[in-house]
């Protein structure tokens, strides 16, 4: 039996109305949006170490400030996200602690390295468009700030989304050594964008609740669907070969079929044989670890401005 | 304009580009290797300023150069002896608090350039200028904020701060020297005379490290060479990872 | 030599110079940073004898490429996607500790391939065998003693011996790996069958461990992709300082 | 009135004797030999880092493996001129010391930068070109293990001042582009390599007393003019400008006149404004603090095994 709390709440969620900080909400539920919100903060902040790697080695002027830009609006999101997420009792510093101890999660895309200048542009193109897909469907998700979070975040990738495929565009059209990376990249950031959606459904150990109380909106293989469909122009506009061999229209679902994935690799690389597994952490660590003097620099010297200021009013 | 004036604008666009450019790499280094998200956000947003300003400096200078080069032509494909920065500003990333110093040197010293730069009888000088001035009252209040943190903030910090300080002071002191090429744009009212700030620029910093705790060091030694491209060994090093993309595809467009 | 066959000992020479270059240059890194001067001697001796070992690689590579290349194409102008080195070797420098350990796995690593490689039915390939064989006993006796030294010195050099092996070990797997290439010429007695070598491998590292008190781990994760250049961030970091004066001057002679 | 063990010491000193570690000498000679050869150790150590700030850049194999082999053999120098002052009664530690406090000197020459390529050649050539010439005039020295020494480091380098010459031959006779680059460093190492015998013999403190005890064994204007003479022909030969406008052959005087030197700048680099005066010492104090715990290891590791001979004898 539902206690009335309980009811309330699957009432809001059936009438797509938002659960907001204050709201009563069952323990289950708290955490499984803390588990996708520090998770999805905890992937842009990882995310901006792949793509930082090639801010110093950015062969224009124009592609340099994009990427900053670029990995600057990840912070943000990192740090919006965040933000949203402590409103459910739970802090920056416990957040930073379960991913650097590796029980938090980040997206497992950025596992992967970033080895070439096209590389920049495959994960503008592909990780952040189907990072969109996924972040579309999410605003509509039932927690109010992660919804709201969402739609700031989708209008920023968006921006950065283009810029990444045009980066890509330019190589594409460019000198074949230029055209090789372009494939290249395309080749190896293809499929671990497709696994960004996540397992199967049947497979997901998370997804039915996630469903049932709407943080999820759509189901893994509908999103990746969606981001098949959409990609399958964009590679043919680029002038490159789909990565699928199996990539063909079917008229009857209205969709494409598509090539298996190959998922041994997915759990392979999650579980730690991945070429960037340790080193994302230690970086993040290490950073940390490096800041330790700054951050006591600014609570001291915070305690003394206030210690001053009492004094001056006492 | 005269051959020999456009001749000492095209060198001294380039200048300005390059230690925008220059300071704004270094700056870039330190995104993800921040001490919180909120500082990769903020370095990122000033070195974007500093980029931003760079490009349109090369700009104005690849059109007096009319030899069909671009801002990338300056930025790629020029020598480390070629590029005419101050030495302050190649320095390595260092700790958290000789960036902050190095950045603190740096915002008060264009704080004090470009209000003259504005007035500049070249147009575009004066605009970009006009541009860099707004971002520049932040970058000083931001350094000037840090300074005192660090300064006051733990004996490590103020440690740490004072180091740097001592280690950076003796490059501080070619930002106000003049050649024949600046001193015939300052006479023709298109540059800035840099040799009048020095007294203001030290004052300013002065206050701030004296009031962050800081001592301010002797004027005991000084190192030269940027205006004429004898660098320290850093630039060299700087300058092979941001040069080596464009250098390895020689010709192609990005 | 059949097609098939030059094909791929063209690749599997090159892999070797690969292999020798990438490490021969971060052992390189070490000089003037060593613990005292007599290790920056015995760093750069080591050092020298893995960028000799990739010159002689190179050079009968490019023999059998016949396209005009010299040694220097391959070292310079190939981009790190082409590099076909195991990953193992061009994971950065770290602390001493770190580089003697993945020294060790190295060395140890040669001094069972080279024996093999020696017998090869190509005589160019055992020629280079047969120089290398002679210093890899040396390297083995050093890298040896100094994982001794470190894993029974201190506390803090136990520490970081055993962090060392810890982090490298994920990288050892795919050194015993075979492909197509490897294949082929092991069965027709040019090249080395790695796969035959891994428990030797184990059993040797692992009794040097031992008797350095450093535990050896479980082979719980693996990193691999060196032979088909999927590599590490770390690569294109190292090919930027390696190649970027030699492409800076397309066509010109050192 | 000179002491009986005076009188025998310059009686050697006249006779062209050595003078040996176990010898009788006066307080003043051990220290200016001390000080000689310890700083000549120093240099040897520092002159490593800028020509090792060029290895992993090296622009061919060939290069790369002489440049390696050149620092290597460096090192070596600097080990064997600390092993021989050692027989002077001070150990490497306090030499050491005495560098990073400052207190003790190296070869000014290598507080400049080295900024490109030819830069290595131009050190090989001019600066190795300008200590061989010394060194040459050391191997008299009166103190015998310093001029044992200077016989066989003036064997080695000799090698390396050939391949310093041979690689900016290389450039020279290269394209417009490398041609510059050889002209360059020419012009920015010629006259520091001039400054490298030290101030003109009136000016310079040390010299009255290191004439009179054979320790030195020609004027620094002397060995200066040699090396002036021997590199006009070498200049010439490289097709580049001599750096000196004011180079003239004097029949007269069998040698060259030359222009004047700047001593403002010797004595302003000397004094703390060259380009890496600070970096030099700094990266000796990192290298050497970094390596303290490899240093602790290797002297506990002895002290176990010997407690463990000691166990097993008794």
């Amino acid at each position: 039996m539902m206690t009335p709390e309980e009811q309330n709440f699957m009432r809001k969620i059936n009438a797509e109305e938002k659960i907001e900080p204050k709201d009563w909400m069952p323990d289950a539920y708290r955490k499984n949006v803390i588990r996708q919100m520090s998770q999805h903060a905890h992937s842009e902040v990882i995310g901006m170490q792949p793509e930082g790697n090639w801010i110093t080695r950015a062969p224009s002027l124009r592609r340099k400030v994009v990427l900053l830009s670029k990995v600057q609006d990840e912070a943000g999101h990192g740090l919006y996200l965040y933000s949203a997420c402590e409103t459910l009792g739970i802090s920056r510093a416990e957040m930073i602690e379960a991913l650097q101890k590796g029980t938090a999660k980040y997206a497992s895309i950025f596992n992967y390295p970033t080895l070439t200048w096209g590389d920049v542009g495959a994960i503008g193109w592909l990780v952040d468009g189907a990072a969109i897909v996924n972040q579309v469907s999410l605003q509509r998700t039932s927690y109010g700030p992660y919804a709201r979070a969402m739609i700031r975040i989708c209008k920023e990738e968006s921006f950065h989304q283009r810029q990444g495929y045009e980066a890509l565009l330019v190589l594409a059209k460019g000198s074949p050594e230029q055209k090789q990376i372009a494939q290249d990249s395309l080749n190896r950031f293809y499929w671990p964008a497709l696994m960004m959606f996540g397992p199967h459904d049947a497979e997901s150990a998370h997804s039915a609740k996630s469903m049932q109380w709407k943080i999820k909106r759509e189901t893994n293989d509908d999103l990746r669907q969606k981001f098949i469909d959409q990609t399958v122009p964009q590679i043919e506009f680029l002038g490159l070969e789909h990565p699928d061999a199996a990539i063909k229209w079917n008229e009857e679902r209205g969709h494409y079929d598509h090539g298996d994935i190959d998922w041994e690799e997915f759990y392979s690389v999650i579980n730690g044989n991945g070429h960037c597994n340790r080193q994302r952490i230690e970086h993040h660590v290490a950073a940390h670890e490096e800041g330790a003097w700054v951050r006591d620099a600014i609570t001291a010297y915070n305690d003394k401005k206030n210690a001053n200021k009492v004094k001056n009013v006492a | 304009m005269s051959d020999a004036i456009k001749a000492a604008t095209l060198e001294y666009a380039t200048r300005l580009g390059d230690d925008a450019l220059v300071l704004g790499h270094r700056i870039s280094e330190w995104v993800s290797y921040g001490p919180f998200l909120e500082e990769d956000i903020a370095y990122a947003n000033v070195s974007l300023d500093y980029v931003g300003r760079a490009r349109m400096f090369y700009t104005y200078a690849a059109e007096l150069a009319a030899d069909g080069r671009t801002e990338d032509d300056f930025a790629y494909m020029r020598s480390d002896r070629d590029y005419h920065n101050l030495l302050l500003l190649e320095m390595p990333r260092g700790d958290f608090a000789y960036s902050q110093v190095r950045q603190l040197f740096a915002d008060v010293y264009y704080s004090l350039v470009l209000p003259e730069l504005v007035k500049s009888k070249d147009e575009r000088l004066a605009a970009v200028a006009a541009k860099a001035i707004k971002e520049t009252k932040y970058h000083v209040r931001r350094s000037r904020d840090w300074v005192h943190r660090l300064g006051e903030g733990t004996e490590e910090s103020h440690k740490r701060t004072q180091k740097a300080v001592d280690q950076l002071w003796g490059y501080t002191h070619e930002m106000f020297d003049m050649d024949d090429t600046e001193q015939l744009l300052a006479d023709n009212g298109i540059g800035v005379d840099v040799s009048k700030l020095r007294d203001q620029w030290h004052k300013d910093v002065s206050a701030i490290l004296t009031e962050a705790t800081i001592t301010v060091p002797e004027d005991s030694w000084a190192v030269r060479g940027g205006r004429t491209g004898y660098h320290t060994e850093n630039l060299g090093h700087m300058l092979t990872e941001l040069q080596i993309v464009h250098r390895s595809h020689p010709g192609c467009q990005w």
